[in-house]
């Protein structure tokens, strides 16, 4: 088992016959992702890496069964890819997009789950289960099976603390990027919650970082509802109040949002934190 | 990108919201000239800041001449940071009681929420932790948008007087229509001035607007550019995130949250970031240089510290880009670069050949930068 | 209420949704003249009825002549039921195909649906029932509206050329927002003609307002008034909800489906209302008089059947009305009232003075009323 | 037991100092419904017929647990009613206004629903559970306890079936008007099956009339789902096409929504259908 996608999983790929699209809809498939089929406007009938594309996500489909989408298409056509995602019926979004408005993403937020469909991102790396399904953008080569669950706000991050865990032999269930921006589909606690009752994961690491207060909310629901030992980085402890530090969600506003604050309620909620993320792997192997 | 108080209340302004008579002053004898118009004056500091009140950045002035001189000190100071180059002076209000309304994202919630409380001119947020009841905090459906029964229980909270409701109503629906319009994610009126006359009037301002709307919204943009620095402007063309900070380790990282961790880490071994610097996914060569340029221009800079986790990032290509800022540059400081990922082996040679120091991890780098950010032999 | 169709087209072209050159004409001259300017042009009657076509409500005119004798025959007639008081002159079209699309409500998904279809200028209804999979039925989310992919559905439903995927798109969104902008319940363009030189046109458009909404739509619902007769003014003003049907018996009731109910069971009974008409609740005796003015004043009534369930609606005050009209009006024609509920009593004495008909039960009362319209001792 | 209300629905009046709303706040109250708060904006502090008036919905519902609502407001002040009454979290809404535009109501359908409340209505004379509670504008004296569930689209078609039920002997449990506009908050079947749950409901009495296919659905369900006798009236066999009855639903167009088709339906479901309405209590007796 994994959580969210495995060899089941039936992809669409949003915005395929674009640069990016085009390009990790390639390095999927050489996963062993079974992508299904693509969708970009006006271009169906064409094929990308032998994948058939569409003019229409709901087409799409119904004619290849497919029941999860990665989106790549530019910010200001995102908002209406992920409407047409959820009216297909999809039952797992991910949205690679960055620089999506706030105000178009309390939309469509509100509507994906409307819908009963899960949203992973926008503005995030996507997830991986190793060995079995790669829905995002992340280097496939840094990661291994086995029985970590890693959930993370950040890309590059989080590629780091696999790596880490990989070279010391810690495989992964799944790496789930929940996104960067302030306004995502899917919370800590919502992956947490998988997490806690996938039976493959065994503990689960969580990075963290400045703003909002996703952190903390994840840390009360670890002290009530996770058995499993969980490990953690949060950064930006040096970043200063009111800027944005690269990703839309990360600054610290009106006081809140600080690495400390996250940082104590993690450890109140008995997590191991990290000073550094090459630290990781030595708290996993202890707990 | 946080908007100037005057701007913000030109915004709220154009959509019915009222403000004192005023007027944006450059020079002190413009500052006179508004003066001599309005009688009593405020003059404050133009400055995308908190806390400019007792930062010294409001100045009180009875006649046009103190006007003028509380402009003329005020105008070319630096105030928490930042540089004064404009003042508003505005008609001084006789203000009987002072309250709070705003509109606000609510990250938890996922929804925008409708905010006030009978107590303004404070920090709503410490209000919020200390005394939670005494403000309202009204979720507004993304769909629904804000509704006249939101209002009346903002008022309520905000023990408005009944006869003041309509005048309340407009306000609030103005300020609300702003932050969509302006694509905002934070409308702040505090506080909001009743006056002794019985008018609602916005004391002061906040507006924040959200940066990923800034390509639909290309008058606020335009003014988020008119105070940059040629560095920031350099970082935007190149769509470099930059952010200048007070240590002395510069940091050039791919991505943001390693770029933070990366930051992070010159701490945790005694020294400090002196920016955030994400070149984002795929950087290409002149990325690189552009960065480095930006980078090495910060004087505080002792030692450069380079992280680079490869993906869709080519190593080879990053390293194209330092070697190329070694040489147009030529930097005085040390520069530690730390390549993983794609194409690792071919950027740590090209960076070999070159003479750049170069370590593993990131804890292995991060070390060498900081030791090499000390003058040898003593403390920073 | 349904637009006629150059209303509909009006508004429709307003929002970029084009249709054939042409204009209305009230006299056969007026239709020559536009028709000189045209060339070869239908002349279309403009009643608010379907299937006008097959009534021989339009006729192709290929000279000015020809359309002028096509708008004499047509103005001044009866369609379906309705006068004829207007022609619309326009330009024919050279169509290469017909399609079809429309914005309607889905009662049962409490939804807006996008309808799309190859086969244009046909029943849909039949053809959703014959070849359901043939049509596509797109919901709209009451807060998202209408979006680009819906669009590239109905599209690919109706076959459209690639070539045509833009101005199909502007065409879907003017449908669209002139249902909302109008607040209609159905905006329908049938057929959609794709004509030779590869235009889009609308050849024939239906526009449905929901009349709940028309009091924030005054110039629709001016044109509603228009055309009509004197009794329907006076049911407006009164509040009446009243439609004039083909039988004998008139019908008052209050409340609509006890109306309805009422109509149904002199059907049972061997005869047919007159009308469908509800006084509505709580109603007072000026308002049963304007009814009964209504009812009696058409002369197929041969019995009226007054049925009156008193909630808020007092049986005394339907009465006192009753009276009123009996004095004024002196009916010709059996009047036949079953009146239960509040101050049932004093409605019935009130009756019983005035010599009224009076019954226990809605059944024998109806029995009542139709053996009173037939001739004594014959069929009607 | 009956369904909806009972002797613990705390009632809140919107629209309470109106003509309507104070007058039938009056008979609510005499037939021992308890009506604990009011609400019209601007009137807050005010007391009709004893009963508090608060300025938001909101703030009555927090200080006097209403439960439930019902709505007198005029219809152009009926839509931000039905959203205060939606986002005070009351789990019943019943909305007797008539004339509400239908794109109004679309939107207003979808969110009472996201928030989980019950809407009855609009455009219906309320519901009452005899002898227990009354939240409606129907005269009260009609009604007797009893075992019979009643459910319609329209009024004072509803107090005739009502009154010969009861002229019988025939009591009811609860009636239940469901509006007769084309959009309304709950459906026949929504209504069906909590009778099919109520206990003391043993024989159901449904009146519809022309206009949509709620009829159609009804039968459908009453085939596979409900197990109790069922007594149908269908409004409207005389009724011309294209034309509106009265109430804003009551149409048939494009050939659908006729009586006929809905009569059909509801035989061939196994429900015996009255030829009139006097009829009704002969047949639940036979059934």
């Amino acid at each position: 088992m994994s959580i969210l996608v495995d060899r089941d999983t039936r992809l669409l790929v949003q915005g395929i016959t674009g640069r990016e699209g085009a390009f990790h809809t390639a390095q999927m498939l050489a996963y062993g992702t079974r992508v299904v089929a693509g969708c970009t406007p006006g271009k169906g009938g064409q094929t990308v890496a032998g994948v058939p594309v569409y003019d229409t996500v709901a087409q799409a489909a119904r004619e290849t069964g497919a029941n999860a989408s990665i989106i790549y298409v530019p910010a200001r056509q995102a908002l209406d890819a992920l409407y047409e995602a959820a009216d297909a019926g999809l039952g797992l979004i991910v949205c690679i997009t960055e620089g999506i408005p706030v105000l178009d993403m309390l939309q469509a937020a509100r509507y994906v789950a409307a819908k009963g469909a899960r949203l992973l991102g926008p503005n995030g790396p996507g997830l991986i289960s190793p060995g079995r399904a790669k829905v995002g953008i992340m280097p496939a080569h840094i990661h291994l099976p086995g029985p970590v669950g890693v959930v993370s706000r950040s890309g590059t991050l989080t590629y780091e603390v696999v790596w880490a865990l990989t070279q010391r032999g810690l495989g992964q269930s799944t790496c789930v990027g929940i996104g960067g921006d302030p306004i995502v589909g899917s919370s800590f606690v919502d992956i947490l919650a998988l997490f806690e009752r996938d039976a493959e994961t065994r503990a689960i690491v969580l990075i963290g970082e400045i703003g909002g207060t996703d952190e903390e909310q994840a840390a009360a629901f670890i002290r009530s509802e996770v058995h499993k030992p969980v490990v953690a980085f949060v950064a930006g402890q040096s970043a200063p109040p009111d800027q944005r530090m690269g990703h839309a969600g990360a600054i610290i506003s009106g006081g809140q949002g600080t690495a400390q604050s996250k940082i104590e309620a993690l450890q109140q909620a008995g997590v191991r934190v990290a000073a550094h993320p090459e630290q990781i792997p030595e708290l996993v192997l202890k707990s | 990108m946080r908007l100037l108080e005057y701007q913000a209340k030109e915004l709220l302004a154009q959509r019915g919201v009222p403000a004192p008579s005023g007027q944006v002053a450059a020079t002190p004898e413009a500052a006179r000239e508004v003066a001599a118009r309005l009688g009593r004056v405020v003059v404050k500091a133009q400055v995308s800041v908190g806390g400019r009140g007792k930062a010294g950045g409001i100045k009180l002035a009875e006649t046009p001449a103190e006007a003028e001189a509380a402009a003329r000190a005020l105008l070319g100071s630096t105030l928490k940071g930042l540089p004064v180059r404009q003042v508003l002076v505005e008609q001084a209000l006789e203000i009987a009681r002072e309250l709070y309304l705003s509109v606000a994202l609510d990250r938890a919630q996922r929804c925008l929420v409708l905010i006030s409380c009978a107590e303004g001119g404070v920090d709503i947020e410490e209000v919020g932790r200390l005394r939670p009841a005494s403000l309202a905090r009204i979720p507004l459906d993304p769909f629904v948008g804000l509704r006249g029964h939101h209002i009346r229980q903002a008022a309520h909270a905000a023990h408005l007087p009944a006869e003041l409701g309509a005048a309340f109503a407009g306000l609030a629906e103005g300020l609300y229509r702003c932050l969509h319009e302006c694509d905002a994610t934070l409308a702040e009126i505090n506080p909001l001035a009743l006056t002794v006359d019985g008018r609602l009037v916005a004391a002061d301002a906040k507006i924040v607007v959200d940066d990923n709307a800034l390509y639909r919204q290309p008058e606020l943009a335009a003014w988020g550019q008119e105070g940059e620095e040629p560095y920031q402007a350099l970082a935007r063309e190149q769509g470099l995130s930059y952010i200048k900070l007070t240590g002395e380790i510069g940091c050039m990282v791919n991505g943001a949250g390693l770029a933070m961790a990366t930051m992070d880490i010159t701490r945790l071994y005694g020294s400090a970031p002196a920016n955030f610097a994400d070149i984002g996914g795929g950087a290409r060569a002149e990325r690189v240089l552009a960065a480095l340029r930006i980078i090495l221009a910060d004087p505080q800079v002792r030692a450069v510290l380079i992280n680079i986790f490869g993906g869709i990032t080519r190593c080879d290509e990053v390293a194209e880009g330092i070697v190329a800022a070694l040489r147009e540059l030529r930097p005085r400081v040390p520069i530690v670069a730390r390549l993983v990922g794609t194409n690792q082996e071919e950027g740590q040679r090209i960076l070999g050949q070159a003479q750049v120091l170069t370590a593993h991890s990131l804890s292995e780098a991060a070390r060498l930068a900081v030791s090499l950010a000390r003058p040898a032999g003593g403390q920073p």
